[in-house]
C-alpha cells in the first residue's frame, strides 16, 4: 500500500483539531477578509496519525542503524536531551518577555558559553547564528568588520580545494573572492603555496581542521602564523570538530573565529534537514565585532543586550536570540558528557575511523597514508574494472542495511567514499559493518555488477529519477484537472 | 559513560588491530604542545539525575508564557499545539533522520516536504514555496538578495512598518555587498506612502501585513507600481494565522513571500528554533534559495520525491549559489505541517476567527480604561496601544502582579521617545477570558 | 539483518546508565550479600535504543493500519492522553503518601467513576480491579457475598454458549459450576430454555451484550426479569460496551452490575498485551458489598476508605487503588468526546461494522440476519471446497497489510471471522478494506490457494511453528554450552 | 469531533448503502424504551486546551514525590528512570499494538516477552518466568493458587511480615474457594517462627523478602521444611531493585517467586498500572498462570517467538484454566525490561549499593534523634522506626514542613496500638543530602 498525499486522503472540510466556538464580534480585517478557498486539506486526527506514522517508516535514522556519513556526524540523539527541551520553564517562553522573567534561560545560554568557549579556548562566543552556514556567515562578517574598522580593503579569501562548498558561498556574501590553495600528496594544505597566496589582498584563509578528507592539518600553526603575519584572519570550519573535543583547543592553534555545529558535534538531532545551529568562537582581536544580541552576566542578573552601543558589531543576524531548543539539547548532551566524556567522544570517534580503515584498507583503497582522524576516506581505484561506479556502491549498501556514506566528497580525490562512524557505535556494529563492506566489495569484484546498477532493491524505493525532477520540476501538488477528476 | 559503547577491552582490541599501543598515536598529526594530555576545567560527566536537577533549575528560574496571563507577540505567537505533532517529532524516524539526499530511504521525509511546499504555497497564494529557511527574518534578508539576482537592481525599499528586528537582519545580510537599503521610519498610523518612493533604481519593496503594529494593508496598488518599474514586492507575514481570515500577499500581487511559521506546531522556544517561509512565482524558481522537493518516479514507476534544483544551492555551485544556506528547519516545517494538516482549511480559518475575536473584544475592553488609546484602524490578532505611562514601566509593574502584558515598543526601538508609552499586545486562542480580565483590570490600576 | 537477543548483543560489564558513585558505608545486609554473576546483559544506550526501535518496527499497531479484532476495540490512542497521564501530578505521585497530598487524584478517580455511573446508569462503581477478567472476578465477587448475606447457598452460573473463556474461568474462581444455555437461531439466548434453567440453585447469569456474535439480546429485559425473579442476579460483560455507549444504560436493562474495560471503550492503550483496567458498575443491590478501596467526598475534602468498616464490603483485590495511569487516559477521553461525541462513538462504530457486513455480504457469508451491532461476524461457509480455511484467510490479509481479524471465536458458529472495525476508521480506509476482502474471496475462490495456506510471504516472519514451541517450550534464553560457545 | 473520521456525508453515504434512512434503525434491537433519544447529563466534548486545562488542575492539586523530600515505600518505590525508556514505551508501534496472537506481525513485543522472561527468571534465581501479571499483589494471589493446584492440598500459611494489602488480597482472592489461609500477627522484630506451623496439610509458606518491614531473611532452613511436606514456598519481592544486593529466593530454595516489578521502569502513578512478576521452576511450569512467549521457528527456518502453552488459558480451558487472567501487564514488561537492559548487571548492582549505601546513611543519622529507634537488624531500602510518638501525628505534621516522611504504618494495620508509632521510611537513589537532612531536622523537632 502505498502512502497517498494528504491532498488525496482530506478534504478542506475535515478538521483533527477541536476549538471552540467563536463568539460574534464586529469584524476589524479592514475588508480584507480572505473568501476564496484555499484548497488547505484536513485529516481526522486517527487519519493523520497513521499518514505521518506510515510516512516516518520509510525514512532511515539513527536509531535504526549505522549512519557513516562522512561530515554529518551522525551520532546516537540521548532523548534526555528532548525531554529537558520541553521543560516547560524553557520551551515555553517568549524571546521578548520581560528579562526580569527569563533569567534561568539567559543562565543557560551563559552556561553554553561558557563551555564551549572552554573547550575551544576561545574568549568570545556569538550564539544566535542559526546552523553551520550561519555560523561561518557570522565569522566571515566578523572578520570584514575588523578590516573594515582597520580601514583594510582586502578582497580575497583563501581556501583549499577540499572546502565545502559553503565557505565560497559564505565569503561571496560578504564581498569576498575565493582563491583555491592547492594540497599536497598527502591531502594537507601547501604550506609554501599557501604563504605565495598571501599578501596584502588577502582578507582571510577558510580552513576546515581536521580537513574534509579526515586528516589533521599538520602544519596548522604555521598557517595560522603565517597568515596572521599578512594581516589576515583564521577562519576555521569547525564541521569537524568531533575528532578533537577535549583534546586539542582551536585557541591554541592560532584560530580567529570558528564555528561549532551543535548538530555534529554535540548531538542535537538532525531532523531530517534542521534546524541545526551554529555558535561562533572568536579570539581577542575578534571579539569587540560579534553580532547581537548577547548575554552579559551582571552581579545580580543576566543581560541580554540587544542593542550593541559600541559600534563595533556588525550587527544583527537573526530576530530574537537564535536556536535555543538546540541550546538546551547540546548542554545537556555536554554536561552528560562531562570534560572526561567529551574527551573519549574524541577519542573514540578517531578510534572507531581508524579501525574501519585499518579493517577495509586491503580490500578499498584509502586516499592518503597515515591515521585518520574521526573519518575514512577511500576512493574508486579498488572498483577499477569491475564496471561498479562509487553511487552504484553506495546504493547496494542501503541493500544491506545501511544508509550510504557520503560520496564523491571532497572533490579532490576520485568516487570519494568519505566514512565517519562516530564514536557511538558499538565495536559489534563496526564489525558487522566491515563484514557487510567486505562482503560487497567481493561482489563487486566478482562480477554481481546487477547488485550494484539496480540497487537498491530493499528500500522503499528503488533508484529516483532525480534528473527528470530537475528538468521538470514539480514541486508542489496540484488539484487533478476536472475532467480527469470526474473519471 | 552511558553514550559510549566501547568498553576498555574493546579500545585495546581495535588499537591493537589498527598497530598502535596508545591513542594519542592516532592523534600524531596534532602539533605536540596543543595535544591536552587532560580534560578540560569543566565538570566531569553527570548522571541523568543530575542533568535533570540543572535544567529544572534553569527552567524554574523563567515564567512560563501558559502559567500567567500573556500578551506577548511581536513576531512569536504562543498557540496551542496537538499532542500529536509532538509524538510524531519524537520519532527517531523524523527526529534522527539526516538530509534526505539517499531518496529512496527518506521518502518520509521527502513526502512530508512537499506536502508542506504546497500547504506554505497554499497559504501564501504563490505558485512554489521552498522546503524551509532558519527563520522568517533571515528569510526576509534572503528575499531581498533574491530580488537583486532577479532584477539585477540592487536598491531595496523597507517599510517602516517592517519588525524592527527583521530590518536588522536585512541591513546585517546586506551590509557588506553593494545593496542599498532605504529604510523607513516607523509608521504608527498604518498609513505609509510607499509608492512615491518607487523608482526605476529598485529590486524590491519589502512590506508586512499585518505589519509591526498589527496594522493591516491591502497591496493591490503597491504591487501594480513595483512591477511598472520591474522590481518585486516582498511581503513579510510574521503571524501566519492571520492568512486563515485575510487575503494573502499572492492575491494582492506579491512576487516573494516570506514570513515566520512559528506559530504553526513549533512553539515558542525563547526565539528558536523557528521555521522560514518562502514563496515565490514559478518564473523566479531557479532564484529561489533554500532546498526544494520535487516529485519524480522510481526505476519501478512508483511516484517519489527527491531533492531538486540542487544546482542552485552552495554544495554545487558553491561561491555563485543562491545562498549559503546549507540546511533547512526539517523538522520545525514536520511540525508546521502536522499542524496545519490537522486545523485543515476549516480549523484554519475557525483558529483564525478566534484569534481575530479574542482579540477584538480585548481590544474594546481595553480601550475603555482612561489612559488608554487604540492606535489601529485595523488589526488581526495584535494591536498598538498608547499609554499615559511609558509602556516599558507598566509592563514592569504588571510582572509584579503575575501579568505578561504585552511588549513595550520601545525595547526593539531603544531612543525614540515618540514610542516610549507603545504597547503591543498580542491575543490568541490561548488567552482566556480571566487572562483579559487580569490585564484590564491590572492595566488599569496601573495607570491611574 | 536480523535483530540479536539482549543476550547475545550485550554483557554484564555494559551499562548504558550512569549513576552516582556508592559512598563507602557498613553493609546491613545480614550476610544476604548476593555474589553469584546474574548473567543480565547490559547495553550502552544508543545501543539499546537500536535494539528497541528495530524490535519495534516488526509489530503492527493501530497506528499503522486498521486492526478489524473483532471483540477486542482497537480504536485510534489519542496522545493527548498520553501527555495528561504524565503529568508529574499524576504520574510522580504515591500511593501511600498522605492523602491531604493527593486530592486531585481522588477527584479524578471521582471524576471518572461520576462519568461511568450516569453512561451506565448504575448507582456505584469499583475502580480497583486491574483489567477486563479482574472486572468480572469483582462482580462476580460481590454477587456472592451477596448471596452470601442472604445466606443462601447457590451453586451455579448459567452463561450462553457463545461466553468469553474468561466467564467460566471466573466464576469457577467464585466456587460457582458453570451451565450453558443454548443459543436460538438467530444468535440470541434462547429465553425458554432460560428460564427452565432457572431455580433456587443458580446465583447469577453472565451475559455479554452486545453479545460475542455481534448482537443486541433483544430480550434482555425479560432475561433481567426473570433472573431477578429467580432470586439470582444478572451480571452483564461489558466488552462490548463500545457499541452502546451513551445510547443504551445498563442500568435501564436490569443488570446489577457490569465491567468496563477501559482499554477497549475509552480507549487506554493495549500496549501489546495491556495494562488494562476494569471498573464495575454496580446496581443498588449489589453496592454494599463493593472492594476496598474506595474514594468519599467529603464536604471539604476528598477520603480514600481502605478499610471497611460496614463489614460488607467483600475486601481488597489489589494492593493500592487500582489503575491510575489508565483512569487518566479514559477520563481525558472521555472528556474529549464528551456525552455527544461518545454518542456519536457508539452510532459511527455500529454504522462501520453494518457497512463492512453490508459491503461483503454477497461474497462472504454473515453468520446472521439483520443488522449487527459495532462488530460483523462471518463464518467459513464461503470458502466451502475452495480449500482455503479461515485462518489461511486470515493469514493472506497480513499480506495485503492488514491485521487478521478475529477467528474461530465465538465457537458457535463454524469457522468463524469477527469484524470490527471501530468508529475511528474512515470511509476511505474501510472502502479500502472492503476492496482488499474482495480481492482476497476473489482469489481464493479462484483456486489462487498457495497464496493463502503458504501465507504471510511480506511480514517480519513467516507462519511459525507452534505447535512445537509448546511442546518443548523454550522459555528463556540459555548460556550456550561452553563447547558450543568455544567453536 | 476529531478523533472521529467519518463527516455527515459519509454517513448519510453509508446509511444509504446499507439500505436505512436512520442510524437508530441500526439499534432496533434495543428495547425501544431503553434506546436514549439524547445525550447523557455530561459535559458536551472538550478541546484539547479545555482537556489539558482540566488535567493541570487534577494535577495541580497533588504533591509529586519528586517535589519533596520524599520517603514513602511500602511495595512501591520512586526510582529514576532514564529517558530512553519512556520514548520507547511512546513508540506506536509498541503503544498501539494488540497482545501479539499473530506472531508474524509481532515479533517486536514477543521478542521484548522473551527477554523480559529470562531477566525475572535470572533476577528471582529461578527457570522460567511468565510474561508478568497485574501486579505483586495478585501475583502473590495466584502463587497460592498455583500451590494449591500443584500439592492438591489447601492451606495456606502466610507471614505476618507480609504486606498487609498483599494479604487481604490474598484472603479476598481465595475466599471463595476452599482455600484455608493462615495468617501471622505482624511481625516487627523480623524474628517468626513458620518452621513449626508446617503440617502435612499445607500447600504453601508465603513469605516476604526484604519483609514489609524491612528485614531481611534467609529462607534456606524454611525452604527444606517446606519441601519436606511435599509443600512450596513462595517468596513475594516487593522491592525488586533489593535483588541487585541480596541473594535471590532461587538460590534460598523458592518454589514460586512473585514480585513487584514497579520499581524499574515503571513509575510510581499512584498506585497502578504496575507489573507482576511471576516465576517458578520448570517442573511446574505447565500449572503457572498467565501468559508465556516461546522461542521456534518460521517456515523460512528463522527464529521467532510466539504465546505459547495456551492450553492452561480461559480462552481455551475456559473454568479449567489455570486463571482467569486474559492480559499481562504489556508495555510495564517493556519499561521494566528496557530499564533492567540499560542498567545490565553492573548498572543494576550499582544502583542496588546505591540504595543500601543511602538508606544506611539515613538510618544512622535518624537513629540519633531522640525519639527515635531503628528496630531493624538488617535492611536493604527501607526500615521501620518506633517514634516518641504517634507516626500518623508526625508525618501529618512533616507535610506542613513540605517533608514526606514516610509511611505510618497504623495506616495499614488501624487499630493496632502497638503499631501506632511505627514509621515506615524508604530511600532510594533518588533522595538527595539536602533531602536526608531535611527528614533528620523536621523529625527531631517534630519529636521535641
Amino acid at each position: 500500500q502505498e502512502e497517498l498525499l494528504i491532498y488525496e486522503i482530506g478534504d478542506t472540510k475535515t478538521s483533527g483539531v477541536d476549538l471552540p466556538e467563536v463568539p460574534e464580534g464586529h469584524s476589524r480585517l479592514g475588508g480584507l477578509a480572505r473568501t476564496n478557498e484555499i484548497g488547505l486539506p484536513g485529516l481526522s486526527e486517527p487519519e493523520a496519525m497513521r499518514h505521518y506514522t506510515r510516512l516516518s517508516r520509510q525514512n532511515y535514522a539513527i536509531d535504526m542503524g549505522l549512519y557513516p556519513l562522512g561530515s554529518c556526524t551522525m551520532k546516537h540523539n540521548p532523548r534526555l536531551n528532548e525531554k529537558m527541551a520541553r521543560l516547560a520553564g524553557l520551551a515555553d517562553i517568549h524571546p521578548l518577555q520581560p528579562q526580569s522573567t527569563v533569567q534561568g534561560a539567559f543562565d543557560l545560554i551563559d552556561t553554553l558559553a561558557h563551555w564551549l568557549k572552554t573547550l575551544t579556548g576561545m574568549p568570545a562566543v556569538a550564539m544566535s547564528p542559526k546552523a553551520g552556514a550561519h555560523g561561518e556567515l557570522c565569522g566571515m562578517m566578523a572578520i570584514r568588520a575588523a578590516l573594515d574598522k582597520r580601514g583594510e580593503e582586502r578582497t580575497i579569501v583563501l581556501a583549499p580545494e577540499s572546502a565545502h562548498g559553503t565557505n565560497p558561498a559564505t565569503a561571496a556574501l560578504c564581498g569576498y573572492t575565493v582563491k583555491a590553495i592547492p594540497a599536497t600528496e598527502d591531502g594537507r594544505v601547501d604550506l609554501e603555496a599557501l604563504k605565495q597566496a598571501l599578501g596584502p589582498d588577502v582578507a582571510a584563509i577558510m580552513l576546515t581542521n581536521p580537513n574534509t578528507c579526515g586528516l589533521f592539518e599538520r602544519d596548522i600553526k604555521e598557517i595560522a602564523d603565517a597568515v596572521h603575519a599578512a594581516g589576515a584572519y583564521f577562519y576555521c570550519d569547525g564541521a569537524n570538530f568531533n575528532a578533537i573535543v577535549g583534546k586539542v583547543r582551536p585557541g591554541d592553534l592560532g584560530v580567529d573565529c570558528m564555528h561549532i555545529n551543535l548538530h555534529k558535534t554535540f548531538s542535537t538531532p538532525h531532523g531530517g534537514g534542521g534546524p541545526g545551529a551554529g555558535p561562533v568562537v572568536f579570539s581577542e582581536a575578534l571579539a569587540p565585532f560579534v553580532p547581537t544580541p548577547y548575554v552579559v552576566a551582571g552581579e545580580e542578573e543576566y543581560t541580554m543586550v540587544e542593542h550593541d552601543d559600541t559600534g563595533d558589531s556588525f550587527g544583527r543576524m537573526t530576530a530574537f536570540h537564535g536556536q535555543m531548543g538546540m541550546f538546551t539539547r547540546a548542554l545537556s548532551y555536554m554536561m552528560s558528557h562531562g570534560a572526561d566524556g567529551l574527551r573519549q567522544v574524541a577519542e573514540d570517534s578517531v578510534l572507531n575511523a581508524n579501525y574501519i580503515m585499518t579493517s577495509l584498507k586491503d580490500v578499498m583503497t584509502p586516499s592518503f597514508e597515515g591515521p585518520c582522524m574521526h573519518e575514512a576516506l577511500f576512493d574508486d581505484r579498488f572498483l577499477k574494472g569491475s564496471g561498479v561506479e562509487t553511487l552504484d556502491f553506495a546504493k547496494a549498501m542501503i541493500d544491506e542495511g545501511y544508509h550510504p556514506m557520503t560520496m564523491y566528497f571532497p572533490l579532490v580525490v576520485h568516487g570519494a567514499m568519505l566514512i565517519e562512524p562516530t564514536e557511538t557505535e558499538s565495536k559489534q556494529s563496526l564489525d558487522q559493518f566491515i563484514g557487510s563492506m567486505r562482503h560487497l566489495v567481493d561482489k563487486a569484484l566478482s562480477g554481481d555488477g546487477d547488485r550494484f546498477t539496480g540497487a537498491p532493491y530493499h528500500a522503499p524505493r528503488r533508484r529516483l529519477d532525480e534528473t527528470t525532477a530537475a528538468r521538470k520540476p514539480v514541486l508542489r501538488w496540484q488539484k487533478p484537472e476536472p475532467a480527469q477528476a470526474a473519471e | 559513560m552511558r553514550y559510549l559503547p566501547l568498553t576498555p577491552d574493546d579500545r585495546q582490541a581495535m588499537l591493537a588491530k589498527i598497530g598502535v599501543t596508545h591513542i594519542d598515536e592516532l592523534f600524531r598529526d596534532v602539533p605536540a604542545d596543543a595535544l591536552l594530555d587532560a580534560p578540560v576545567d569543566l565538570p566531569r560527566h553527570a548522571t541523568e539525575m543530575e542533568v535533570e536537577a540543572a535544567f529544572k533549575s534553569f527552567a524554574g528560574r523563567n515564567l512560563p508564557a501558559g502559567e500567567a496571563p500573556f500578551f506577548v507577540g511581536a513576531g512569536a505567537y504562543r498557540h496551542h499545539v496537538p499532542a500529536t505533532v509532538d509524538y510524531m517529532l519524537q520519532r527517531g524516524e523524523f527526529l534522527t533522520a539526516y538530509t534526505p539526499y539517499q531518496p529512496e530511504i527518506s521518502q518520509g521525509t521527502l513526502q512530508a516536504l512537499f506536502e508542506f511546499q504546497t500547504q506554505v504555497a497554499q497559504i501564501f497564494g504563490m505558485d512554489v514555496a521552498n522546503a524551509s529557511m532558519y527563520d522568517g527574518s533571515t528569510a526576509a534578508a534572503e528575499a531581498v538578495l533574491m530580488a537583486r539576482r532577479v532584477t539585477r537592481k540592487n536598491k531595496a525599499i523597507i517599510s517602516g512598518s517592517l519588525h524592527p528586528q527583521y530590518i536588522e537582519v536585512i541591513r546585517c545580510t546586506t551590509a557588506f555587498t553593494e545593496d542599498v537599503t532605504v529604510v523607513n521610519p516607523p509608521a504608527l498610523s498604518g498609513v505609509e506612502e510607499l509608492i512615491s518612493q518607487i523608482d526605476d533604481d529598485i529590486s524590491c519593496v519589502v512590506v508586512q501585513n499585518p505589519d509591526f503594529f498589527g496594522n493591516l494593508h491591502d497591496f493591490t496598488k503597491l504591487a501594480e507600481a513595483v512591477h511598472e518599474k520591474k522590481a518585486l514586492l516582498v511581503v513579510v507575514v510574521t503571524e501566519v494565522v492571520s492568512l486563515g481570515a485575510i487575503k494573502s500577499p499572492g492575491e494582492m500581487g506579491a512576487d516573494i513571500v516570506v514570513g515566520e511559521g512559528q506559530s504553526l506546531g513549533v512553539g515558542l522556544n525563547f526565539g528558536g528554533p523557528y521555521v522560514g517561509l518562502f514563496a515565490t512565482n514559478q518564473k523566479y524558481v531557479r532564484q529561489m534559495p533554500g532546498r526544494l522537493c520535487g516529485e519524480t518516479r522510481d526505476a519501478d514507476g512508483k511516484r517519489g520525491f527527491v531533492l531538486t534544483l540542487s544546482t542552485r544551492e552552495q554544495h554545487i555551485r558553491r561561491e555563485k549559489a543562491t545562498s549559503n544556506i546549507c540546511t533547512n528547519a526539517g523538522l520545525c516545517t514536520l511540525a508546521f505541517s502536522i499542524h496545519m494538516t490537522l486545523l485543515g482549511e476549516a480549523g484554519f480559518r475557525k483558529l483564525a476567527a478566534l484569534n481575530h475575536a479574542r482579540a477584538s473584544e480585548l481590544a474594546d475592553k481595553l480601550s475603555d480604561i482612561d489612559g488608554v488609546e487604540l492606535l489601529n484602524e485595523s488589526f488581526f490578532n495584535e494591536f498598538t496601544l498608547r499609554l499615559s505611562k511609558p509602556a516599558a514601566e507598566v509592563v514592569e509593574q504588571l510582572v509584579e502582579q503575575g501579568v505578561i502584558a504585552g511588549l513595550p515598543v520601545s525595547r526593539l526601538y531603544p531612543g525614540n521617545e515618540e514610542l516610549d508609552n507603545l504597547l503591543l499586545v498580542a491575543v490568541t486562542e490561548t488567552v482566556s477570558e480571566n487572562d483579559m480580565y487580569a490585564l484590564y483590570y491590572e492595566l488599569k490600576e496601573a495607570l491611574k
